[in-house]
Order: C-alpha cells, then sequence, then structure tokens
C-alpha cells in the first residue's frame, strides 16, 4: 500500500485551508502567525517535490525570518487595525475581485494539465557539466557555477534592500542603532532560548553550509540560520545591534559580493571569462565563496528583519 | 577562571560531538568541525557565562518519556475538541504559583508544560507563572503541581556540573 | 571549458567584456560608497558614472563597426545552461541614454546633496548618491540580461533602488506614495516571474533568444505574454495602471524625480519591446497590440487633461509623464501590418526607441527646471509663478525647450519620432493611430502653454525668492532640454533625410501653428484657473462646459488610482489581453 | 518482517497526518490566538513525532535515524519555546483575538 | 492525477487567493502577506516544473530548484522592505492606511 497519495492529498488541503484562512481572518496578528505555520508546510511541500534545498529555505525565510518579520509588524500595528479594516471594500467589489482571482486561477489550473510531455529539463546538460565543478549538489552548481550571475546579482539584491530600508531612519536617527531596544530579562524565557541555542545553531549553519557543496544546503541556508541565532540574543537583549555607521558592518555587508567579484574577474585571466573556475580549482573557489557570502548573508538579513536605524549611537 | 577553561573545554566537546553526530566521520570535516565547535564555544561562553547552578542535561532525558506521554495526551485532546461540533473550550487564564525561583529551572518547568494537555504559559506575574487554558474547567493547578513535583524530583537545583 | 566550443551555438564576441563591465561598475560604486561613507559616496558617483559612459561609448562603437551583437557568456557557459549578456541598437541606445542623463542629474544635484562639513555621513546625501548608482545598475542589467529571470531580479533592483528615491524627504505623504509604488510594482513584477515559469515549463529555457525560436502560438505561450506584459504594465505606470505615480514622481525631491520619470519607468518598457518584439514576436497579436496602443491613447488625453487640471508644477510634470508613457506604447500597435499577423517593425521600432530618448532628456530637464522654481519660490503652485521667468530666465528656458521637445517640434527628437510613427501609420493602414500622434501634441502643448503664460506674467512688486539656486543646476537642466530638442540632428545619419529637409516648409510652420492655437483653446479651457486672468469672471457657457469635462477627468482619475480599481484593472487586462492573444491567433 | 514495519509506517504516518489535520482545523475553528497557538503547538508537535517515528524504519542507517529525532526534538524544543513567546505577546497586546 | 499535477494546481490556487486578498483587504500589512502568497504559489508552480524535469537519478531539474531559492530571497527582501515603509509611514502619520482623507490625492474606500 503507498500512502503518498494520502500524505500529498492531505497537505494540498491544509495549505490551501491555512492561506485562505490568513487572507480571510479579521486579526492580522492570527493571519501572520498562519502565515508562518503555512511556510513550514509549504517546505514539506517542496520536499514532496524533490527539492530538499528549496524546503531548507522556504522553512528558514518563508516560515521563519518572514513570520517573524510579519509579527513584530502586526504587534506594532495593532492600534490601526480597526481604523483601517473599516475601509473594507463593498460586496460587490469582493465579487468581482474573487471572480478574477478565480479566473486567473482556473487559467493556470488549465496551463499546468496542458505542460507538455516529456517535460523539457535541463538536468541532463546539468549532468554532464557538473564534473567539471567539483560538485555533488546540482543546485548549489546551478548556483555558483552554471547561473553564478544569478546569485551575484541575488547578493546584490539584499544589500540594496537593506540600503533601502536603511534610508527611511528619520535624519535625527541616522547612524544608529537599528530596531527599538530590547531590554534583557536575565530570568526570562527568550533569556533561556537565546543562551541555549545559538551555539548548536551556528554547528548546525556550518555543517549545512559545509555539506552544501554535495548534499541539499548551503550558503542561503546557512546564512539564515545564522542570522536567525543573531536576531534571537539581539532580541532577547543578551547584545545589541551595531550601529549602521560602522566601517566593519558596511564591510561584512559587502564582503560576500565583493570576494565573488573578485574571484570573478580572476576567472578572466585564468579560466577564459567572468565567473568561470579554472580547471580543477572550481570547488575550493567556490567554496570561498559561499563561506564569504554566508557571513554576509547572515548579516544583511538579521538586518532586513531590524529595519532601519531608530535610535541614537551611544558615543 | 578555571572554571571557565574547563567550562569551555566542556562545551567544545559536546559541540564536537554534536559535529560528528552530524556529519560522521571524515578528517577534512573534522577540520571544519573544529572551527563549527570552536565558534559555537565562544559564543556560548559569551552568552552563558559558566555559574555553578546549571540543569543536568542527562536528568533531563530521563524525563523524556513522560512528556512524550504527556505531549500525545495534549495532541488528542486537542484533536477532540477541534473535531468536536460544540467546539467544546472554556478557555481562560490560571495563575499558578511556581516552588522554584526565576530562572533556567523555572524556564524549563514552563518550556514542558507547554506541551501538557490544556495549558500553555503566557506571561508571569510576581512568583506565579500565567497559564491559557483551553478549558478552566480541569484541574489544571493540580496536574501542574505534579508535574513539577516530578521535575523536582530527577533536578536537584544548584548541584548540576552540565 | 574546452568542451564548450562543440557545444555552443553562439560565443563571446570581441567587445563582450566591455559588457561584464557596463554591469559590475555601477554596482562596485554602490560598494564603494558603503563602505568609504557618506561623504565619499558623491565622489564616487562623480567618478563611476563619466566611466560608464565612455563604456557605453565603447559598447556602441563596437556595435556599430562590428555590425552584430555584442554578445558574453558568463563564466564560459552558453545558454540554456548559463547567461548571456547581450547588447543589440535597442540596448546600446537605453545605456547610452541612460549615463547621459545620470551625468546631468549628477551634476544636477551636486550641490543639492551635499554631506554638511561637519559631518562624516548624512542620510540623505548618502543615500541618494548610492541610490543613483543603484538605479544605473539595476537598469544596465536590464538592458543588458539575455535571460528572463536575470530580468526580473534586475527589475527588483530597480524597484529596491526607486522606491526609496521617492520617500527620501521621509514625509508621510511621500512615505505613503512610496508603500503604494511598492506594493504595486511587487504585484506587477510576481506576475512577471509567473509568466517566466510557465514558459520554462513549456520549453526548458529562459534565455530570450533560444525562447524566441522555440516558442509555438498556443494557451501556455499566451497566458505567459498576457502575465508578463500586465506586470510590466504595472510597473511602467500605462494608464489605467498609474495610481503610485504622480504621487511618487510629484513627491520626490527634483533630482530624484528626474530619474524616476525620465529612466525608472523605461525599464520595464523596454522590456515590454523585448517581450513583444525579441522573444514572442510569433505569438503576440494585432489585436492585442491594438490593446496596447489604446491604452497608451487614453493615457495621453488622460493624462494631459488632469495634467492641466493641476494647480502644482511638480504634480503637473508627474501628470505629464504619465501621457508620455502613453506615447510610448503607440509604437507596438504600428510596429503591424492590418493584414499580416507578426510585427513588421517598419519604421515604428526606431520611432519608438526616439520616442523613449527624447523623452528621457526632455522630461529629465523638465523635472529639473519645475525642482528649481519650487526651490528658488519655496512653493510651485501655478497661479503664483507671475514673473519667473524674467527672476530665472534659464530655468523657464528650460521649461520651454523640453516642452517643444515634447511637443515634437523641429528638430527636436520627438518630432522625427512622431514622423517615423506617422509613416508607419500610413504604411501599415492604421490611420486611427495618426489622429492620436497629431493629438498628443495639441495636448502636450496645453500644459506647456499654461505654465509659459503663468512664469510669462508680469508681477506688480519684486519675486521672492527663499534661495538662490546654482547656476550650474540651471545650465544642466538647459542642456537635456535642448538636447532632446536638437536630437533629431544627431540622428540624422540612419534615418533618410527627407524627414527633415522639409522641416521648415509651410506645412510644418502650420501644423505647429495648429498645434499652439489648440493647445492654448484647451489650456484656456480646461485648466482651473482662467488662463488671461480676468476672463474667469466672465465664463462663458463653453469654459463652464469645458471645466465640467475637467473636473470629470479628475474625478475618473481619482476613481481610477483606487487601490481596488487599478488591481482589479491589472486583472482584467491580463484577461483581455489573453483574449486578444486568443483571438487574433493564427489557425494552429 | 518488513511488512511489519511496511505496516508501522503507514498507521504511524496517517496518526501524524491525523494530527496535523486537526492541528489546521483547531486552527480555523478555535476563536483566539491562544487557543490557536494550542492547537498547533499540541497537534503538530505530536504530528511531527509521528511522522518521524514511521519514518525511522525507513531510513538507511542508525546515524540518519538519530539525526531525524535529533530534528524533531529540535523543533519541539523550538516550537514549545516559540509558542510561548507568541503566547506572551498576544497575551500583552491586549485580549483582542 | 498524479502527486505532482496536484501540488500545481495547489499553486494555481494559491496565487489566486493571493491575488484576492491583496486587492480586497485594505490593510497594508495584509497586502504584503498576500504578495507573499502569490509569490509562493509562483514558486511552488515552479516546484512542479522543477519536479516533472526530473532525470538522470536527480529528482528534479536542478535549474528552476535553484531559481526557486533566489526568489525565496529576493521576495524575502520585498517583505523586509515593505515591511519597514509602512512600520516608517505608521510612525510618521499614526495611520497605516494607504489613502488619506485631506490629502488631494484619491482615498481608497
Amino acid at each position: 500500500m503507498n500512502m503518498a497519495p494520502l500524505v500529498d492529498g492531505s497537505l494540498v488541503v491544509l495549505i490551501l485551508a491555512v492561506a485562505i484562512w490568513t487572507i480571510a481572518v479579521r486579526d492580522s496578528f492570527a493571519a501572520v502567525v498562519g502565515y508562518a505555520i503555512y511556510g513550514l508546510m509549504l517546505a514539506l511541500a517542496w520536499v514532496r517535490l524533490a527539492a530538499i534545498d528549496a524546503a531548507l529555505t522556504e522553512a528558514a525565510i518563508g516560515g521563519g525570518l518572514t513570520g517573524v518579520l510579519l509579527i513584530r509588524a502586526a504587534v506594532r500595528l495593532r492600534p490601526t487595525e480597526s481604523v483601517v479594516a473599516g475601509d473594507s471594500p463593498a460586496w460587490f467589489v469582493k465579487a468581482l475581485a474573487a471572480v478574477l482571482a478565480g479566473a486567473v486561477s482556473l487559467a493556470l489550473a488549465v496551463v499546468v494539465l496542458t505542460l507538455p510531455e516529456p517535460a523539457p529539463t535541463l538536468a541532463p546538460q546539468v549532468a554532464e557539466h557538473i564534473a567539471s565543478t567539483g560538485l555533488g549538489n546540482a543546485v548549489t552548481a546551478v548556483l555558483l557555477a552554471f547561473r553564478a550571475t544569478d546569485t551575484l546579482l541575488e547578493a546584490v539584491v539584499l544589500v540594496f534592500a537593506l540600503i533601502a530600508v536603511w534610508s527611511l531612519a528619520p535624519d535625527r536617527f541616522w547612524g544608529g542603532r537599528p530596531g527599538q531596544h530590547y531590554h534583557l530579562e536575565a530570568n526570562g524565557m527568550l533569556a533561556y532560548l537565546a543562551r541555549l541555542l545559538p551555539p548548536l545553531g551556528i554547528v548546525v549553519a556550518i555543517y549545512v553550509f559545509w555539506v552544501g557543496a554535495d548534499l541539499p544546503g548551503g550558503k542561503f541556508q546557512a546564512g539564515t540560520l545564522l542570522a536567525a541565532m543573531w536576531l534571537l540574543a539581539i532580541m532577547a537583549g543578551l547584545t545589541d545591534v551595531p550601529e549602521v555607521r560602522l566601517v566593519w558592518v558596511r564591510i561584512a555587508l559587502v564582503t560576500g559580493s565583493a570576494v565573488f567579484l573578485i574571484i570573478g574577474f580572476a576567472g578572466v585571466p585564468f579560466a577564459g571569462a567572468f565567473l568561470a573556475y579554472p580547471e580543477g580549482y572550481a570547488k575550493p573557489l567556490i567554496l570561498i565563496i559561499e563561506a564569504a557570502s554566508m557571513l554576509s548573508i547572515a548579516v544583511t538579513l538579521a538586518l532586513l528583519v531590524l529595519g532601519p536605524p531608530e535610535r541614537r549611537g551611544q558615543s | 577562571m578555571s572554571s571557565v577553561v574547563s567550562a569551555a573545554l566542556v562545551r567544545s566537546a559536546i559541540f564536537l560531538m554534536f559535529w560528528v553526530a552530524l556529519i560522521g566521520f571524515s578528517f577534512s570535516a573534522l577540520l571544519v568541525g573544529c572551527v563549527a565547535a570552536g565558534s559555537a564555544t565562544w559564543v556560548s561562553l559569551r552568552l552563558l557565562p559558566p555559574t555553578p547552578q546549571r540543569v543536568r542535561l542527562g536528568a533531563l532525558v530521563l524525563l523524556l518519556p513522560r512528556f512524550l506521554w504527556q505531549s500525545l495526551l495534549a495532541g488528542w485532546d486537542v484533536a477532540r475538541r477541534a473535531f468536536d461540533p460544540r467546539l467544546p473550550l472554556r478557555p481562560g487564564f490560571v495563575a499558578f504559583r511556581s516552588a522554584h525561583a526565576p530562572g533556567h529551572l523555572r524556564n524549563t518547568f514552563a518550556t514542558i508544560s507547554s506541551l501538557m494537555p490544556g495549558t500553555l504559559p503566557c506571561g508571569e506575574d510576581g512568583n506565579d507563572i500565567i497559564f491559557h487554558c483551553l478549558d478552566v474547567g480541569q484541574p489544571i493547578l493540580e496536574q501542574l503541581a505534579a508535574e513539577e513535583k516530578a521535575l523536582a524530583h530527577v533536578l536537584d537545583e544548584g548541584t548540576g556540573d552540565g | 571549458m574546452s568542451a564548450l566550443a562543440t557545444l555552443i551555438p553562439e560565443t563571446t564576441t570581441a567587445g563582450g567584456f566591455l559588457l561584464v563591465l557596463a554591469l559590475v561598475l555601477p554596482l562596485a560604486g554602490v560598494f564603494a560608497a558603503l563602505i568609504l561613507g557618506g561623504c565619499n559616496a558623491r565622489r564616487v558617483a562623480m567618478l563611476t558614472i563619466p566611466l560608464g559612459l565612455a563604456l557605453a561609448v565603447a559598447i556602441g562603437v563596437e556595435l556599430v563597426q562590428t555590425g552584430q551583437t555584442v554578445i558574453y557568456l558568463l563564466g564560459g557557459w552558453a545558454p540554456p545552461l548559463g547567461i548571456a549578456l547581450r547588447a543589440d541598437g535597442l540596448s546600446a541606445a537605453m545605456l547610452l541614454t541612460t549615463t547621459v542623463v545620470l551625468l546631468g542629474v549628477a551634476l544636477f544635484a551636486r550641490d543639492d546633496f551635499e554631506t554638511p562639513e561637519n559631518l562624516r555621513e548624512a542620510r540623505a546625501p548618502f543615500m541618494f548618491w548610492t541610490l543613483l548608482m543603484a538605479v544605473w545598475g539595476a537598469l544596465n542589467a536590464v538592458f543588458l540580461a539575455g535571460d528572463l529571470f536575470t530580468l526580473y531580479v534586475a527589475l527588483e533592483l530597480l524597484t529596491f533602488a526607486g522606491v526609496p528615491l521617492v520617500s527620501l524627504e521621509g514625509h508621510s505623504e511621500t512615505l505613503r506614495a512610496a508603500l503604494r509604488y511598492l506594493l504595486f510594482a511587487l504585484l506587477g513584477s510576481v506576475l512577471y516571474m509567473l509568466g517566466a515559469v510557465l514558459l520554462y515549463g513549456a520549453y526548458g529555457t529562459l534565455d530570450i533568444a533560444i525562447l524566441a525560436e522555440r516558442v509555438r502560438p498556443g494557451m501556455l505561450c499566451f497566458a505567459a505574454v498576457a502575465l508578463m506584459t500586465v506586470g510590466l504594465l504595472a510597473k511602467t505606470a500605462l494608464f489605467p495602471l498609474h495610481l503610485w505615480l504622480p504621487p511618487a514622481h510629484a513627491g520626490a525631491p527634483a533630482a530624484a524625480s528626474a530619474v524616476l520619470s525620465a529612466l525608472v519607468v523605461k525599464g520595464s518598457w523596454f522590456l515590454v519591446v523585448r517581450l513583444w518584439f525579441d522573444v514572442m514576436p510569433g505569438v503576440v497579436t494585432f489585436s492585442a497590440a491594438q490593446l496596447l496602443g489604446g491604452l497608451g491613447s487614453a493615457a495621453i488625453v488622460v493624462g494631459s487633461v488632469v495634467a492641466l487640471r493641476q494647480e502644482r508644477l511638480k504634480l503637473l510634470v508627474a501628470y505629464s509623464t504619465m501621457a508620455q508613457i502613453g506615447y510610448l506604447f503607440l509604437m507596438f500597435p504600428l510596429a503591424f501590418d492590418v493584414s499580416g499577423n507578426g510585427p513588421v517593425h517598419g519604421f515604428a521600432l526606431a520611432g519608438g526607441l526616439l520616442q523613449v530618448i527624447s523623452h528621457a532628456t526632455a522630461k529629465a530637464g523638465m523635472f529639473m527646471a519645475a525642482g528649481l522654481i519650487y526651490a528658488a519660490l519655496g512653493h510651485d503652485r501655478i497661479a503664483d509663478l507671475a514673473g519667473v521667468a524674467r527672476t530665472m530666465p534659464i530655468t523657464v528656458l528650460a521649461f520651454a525647450l523640453a516642452g517643444l521637445a515634447l511637443m515634437g517640434v523641429v528638430p527636436s527628437g520627438a518630432y522625427l519620432a512622431k514622423k517615423l510613427l506617422l509613416d508607419a501609420a500610413d504604411g501599415s493602414g492604421q490611420w486611427w493611430w495618426t489622429i492620436v500622434l497629431q493629438g498628443g501634441a495639441v495636448f502636450t502643448a496645453g500644459y506647456v502653454v499654461l505654465v509659459l503664460a503663468s512664469v510669462l506674467r508680469r508681477r506688480s512688486e519684486p519675486l521672492l525668492l527663499v534661495s538662490r539656486v546654482s547656476r550650474l543646476s540651471e545650465l544642466v537642466a538647459l542642456a537635456l532640454s535642448a538636447g532632446s530638442l536638437l536630437l533629431a540632428l544627431a540622428a540624422l545619419g540612419p534615418v533618410p533625410g527627407e524627414f527633415v529637409s522639409s522641416s521648415f516648409a509651410p506645412k510644418e510652420m502650420g501644423v505647429l501653428l495648429v498645434v499652439f492655437l489648440g493647445g492654448s483653446l484647451l489650456a484656456s479651457g480646461l485648466s482651473r484657473r482662467s488662463l488671461l486672468g480676468a476672463a474667469g469672471a466672465n465664463a462663458g457657457v463653453m469654459r463652464r462646459i469645458a471645466a465640467g469635462v475637467g473636473e470629470s477627468f479628475e474625478l475618473a482619475d481619482g476613481v481610477i488610482r483606487r487601490w481596488q480599481f487599478a488591481s482589479i484593472s491589472l486583472l482584467m487586462l491580463a484577461i483581455l489581453f489573453g483574449g486578444a492573444l486568443v483571438w487574433g491567433a493564427p489557425p494552429s | 518482517m518488513s511488512q511489519l514495519l511496511d505496516l508501522w509506517s503507514i498507521v504511524a504516518v496517517s496518526a501524524g497526518v491525523f494530527f496535523f489535520l486537526a492541528g489546521t482545523v483547531g486552527l480555523l475553528r478555535f476563536p483566539d490566538t491562544l487557543t490557536r497557538l494550542h492547537a498547533l503547538t499540541k497537534a503538530d508537535n505530536l504530528g511531527l513525532g509521528l511522522v518521524v517515528l514511521g519514518l525511522l524504519p525507513r531510513v538507511s542507517s542508525p546515524l540518519a535515524g538519530l539525526k531525524l529525532v535529533c530534528v524533531w526534538l529540535l523543533v519541539l524544543l523550538a516550537g514549545a519555546i516559540a509558542s510561548q513567546l507568541i503566547a506572551r505577546t498576544a497575551h500583552r497586546s491586549g485580549p483582542k483575538a | 492525477m498524479s502527486a505532482t499535477t496536484l501540488f500545481g494546481l495547489c499553486g494555481a490556487l494559491l496565487v489566486g487567493v493571493g491575488i484576492y486578498g491583496l486587492v480586497v483587504n485594505p490593510q497594508p500589512l495584509r497586502k504584503i502577506l498576500s504578495f507573499n502568497l502569490i509569490g509562493s504559489g509562483v514558486f511552488l508552480l515552479f516546484g512542479v516544473v522543477a519536479r516533472r524535469g526530473a532525470a538522470l537519478g536527480m529528482g528534479g531539474d536542478p535549474v528552476p530548484q535553484a531559481l526557486v531559492i533566489t526568489g525565496i530571497v529576493v521576495a524575502f527582501s520585498a517583505t523586509a522592505l515593505a515591511v519597514a515603509l509602512l512600520l516608517r509611514l505608521h510612525d510618521a502619520s499614526g495611520t497605516a492606511s494607504l489613502t488619506t482623507k485631506e490629502s488631494p490625492e484619491p482615498s481608497d474606500t
């Protein structure tokens, strides 16, 4: 007896139910908590689609970090909620929106059912060339060799987004510390967790990074874990956010992209193209890029969650 | 000073074992594992400076079967209520006077009790822990007291070495 | 990478590395500004932008000399596995325009965004210069990337760089405008991404050139094109998806408005052009192009009329951008032949490209002039601009020249563009677009006349200036406007001579006169205040009817710019485009 | 033996799915954030645990099995503490929902 | 129906659900959440495309799988920026509404 259909069917039903619920429920706080749950369920769907790398990313970023971000926002916006909720549209607007959204879904469903057989795929090409990268994980090979440009630009996206977030700081707080100040409750629950979990998280993160070359995992998942651990320590009040004017913070942000660019340009004389790796050196170079990126991603993600500077620096 | 060194050694050994459990044995992996264990230990010493008062992790493991059973009951309890068409809930708050002083032991107790049927710690009021309950008609306080006693049996406050 | 030579259909061309440099230079500038700190951000920008201009010129020269698309295979991996950078004539022209406008903006804003002496870093200057390079890097990625997913990332880069420019001043109104902009742009990019996903599912590649060979008309392609098109239109703010544009562009600082209006909206427009003419020429249909042109026409009419109703100069210019965006979409129907199936290009593509370049330069100049007037007077109420022409002649001249350029007066780029498009309309038998093209000029004349009439009025008491504006800024605005006005002369090379030779012929002068008269009539009829001051008192029936018309347009615009209306329009457009593609498709 | 293990897998995973379902039904039906948290933490933790137990006979090596159990315990710990933190926030920011 | 198709239909529906929420919910925070739902639906569709391309012992076509990871990170950046903008608007104006009643801007109702 095969239980896969049962698992898949229930999973799809649950995902859709929670998704509809996060849209329908009145209370925003409940909706964002629901969204975090939804992210975790979606990660299970990714496992069922044999995309463990995506599952890890979805669980860490989709469920975890996005959840934290939205929950914090929901708490801060709670007082305004009833006011804005009064702007709810008329029933016929809702009906029209439902019909149109349904039409889009229907069209997509038809497209899904008519996708060509056999499905086009680049898997054979990846398999053919993966040996030259020395990597065992095809997803990592795509991210850091075949489509390294996307990955480089994505690191740039994170930096741009952070610059954009920082640009929102009120002038008087420019250069100061992001987010509110968190008081340490020495015997509190959060401090309890924040003392125990981060060291374990660091070991797991480095594990995820290290096996990423050959098994599911890599710098994004590892960086996200590190960011989560740092955030935990900050929110428990065990440590404070650095001021955004500090040079080491800025250097930490761009190190990943800078190393990526330098190795990329070194590829021009040594491997014949920008972002190419010399024969036999691909794997160590990729690991160097990933290690640098992991740290930059961790710092950037954590600072993105914390938001623009809201406090003046101490000095 | 020596307590810091010994704590560092013990902790880095634990982290390294954790690493090996994750990845298995291999020389190159062990090198990276040393880096991982080193940084984990450094962070751990910063976040949790060694003090004489500690929770015994080994003793905690002994409590595991009891908690597993409790969490099975808790899941069943929720499922029963969720599927019942009448939605039999009488939610409310209960204040429980904990015998433990604020600190690790109390936090451990609170964490464990969150896995028990019908209770969810959601704040503190002086010496009391405020629990949110699914059904205030149940004998919540008695349950909690029994749980705390079981925990105290296994853990001696202030003498751990973990 | 030895095995590649046998595999690749295309290889890196001689000047290909220039593309890598053009992609990386702005990003390196952003990183350098971040590390070196605020007081050096301006220096970095001032250093990299001229370098970028040199690169853009070099790419253009390479293109002209070899006569072939410049290609670079990143990492040595050929598509579909890898990603290629490609620069054709369209990309090269856009690269060049972007750097020229950015150089102008940088010079214009040199003094406005200066870090105070006593500070190591101040927020606004640091952010402005960093974001300027960020916009540039994102645009270069949009112009060069040959892969639909890389383009998605580039589009997001552009959004993340553009949105904070809107809210640079941090007032709650601009924050709100930025949030609306961001949310709508995100909806747009996710729809674009959805289309790309479907295409990969069907054809197993995201590379533009390979896709172009593989696509076949069918349900899936229609859905993908419809989703991607409306997603990009939302980012371009084509009517009726312009809810975010007027407040965002009017609320930003002048230099930022110039960048947003002249360049940022062109990024997504460029991708629509790529999608329709390079990826999907065999899929897009005459009827879908008519729909696109129809939206463009509506944008021209609504944008211009509402522009005439504005009381503030910057809002007027912002609404004029909305109208000008409409112009950019007239090239789509004109690239089709009534009888044929696929697009035939003809002169339409060249016309559209020329239009986008002339609009970029003229609109940058116009926003700069508006910003200078605001800075000098401390307000930009159009009714109180009397005497400005006397006090700030260069600025007013810049505004006037930009206006003339937008109207399409000889020898502006827009004139030549209009000529090419009119020719395409004649050639393809679509006479109806002739009306829009000629009528649009009358509308443009309307709001230019409105502003000029106000600034040229004499003032009894002397004009009080709250601050002195920099002469350099005034000259930059003038240079960009004049550049746009003289663009046709620069573009003479590839264009047949007869277009311009008859330029001063009586017929042209006659058309110009009609345009001006029509514009004045519109301005006096539709504007909130009567153009001639006193005439408002004894308003005639005509004037009252016209005012009513103007008011109803304004109301309609208000409704259209509600979130629900705009987002529902977006969905309806997606369905309409899908329908137009299915309906016009050749029987398979 | 292998049939017995298969049966175990099927029973345990089905029961796990049942509890996930129960948690979600609770999330949808229970009246406010705090009661919903009960539903989620308790039922979903149990569901995950049962799925892990069901999968245990199918892993390739004891080490992999240990890893699975580790994952569950970590999720249990993090889930229990996260739910308390959310509960605190919900409790503090007012009785509403 | 295969499991892959099932998840594909799930993705299609998620896109619709998200679009509906984005259109009708007046609260910006909920619009941000809806945007994330649409995004996850799109990524799920991409995952289905990847899964269909399984070949040569790979569980799926690694190219779309890699792009999904990039996409998730980009979507997170967008969410972070939107949330920061929303909170800043709330601090500056005291409301979290996309519209103002007294401004010349149109007001959503």
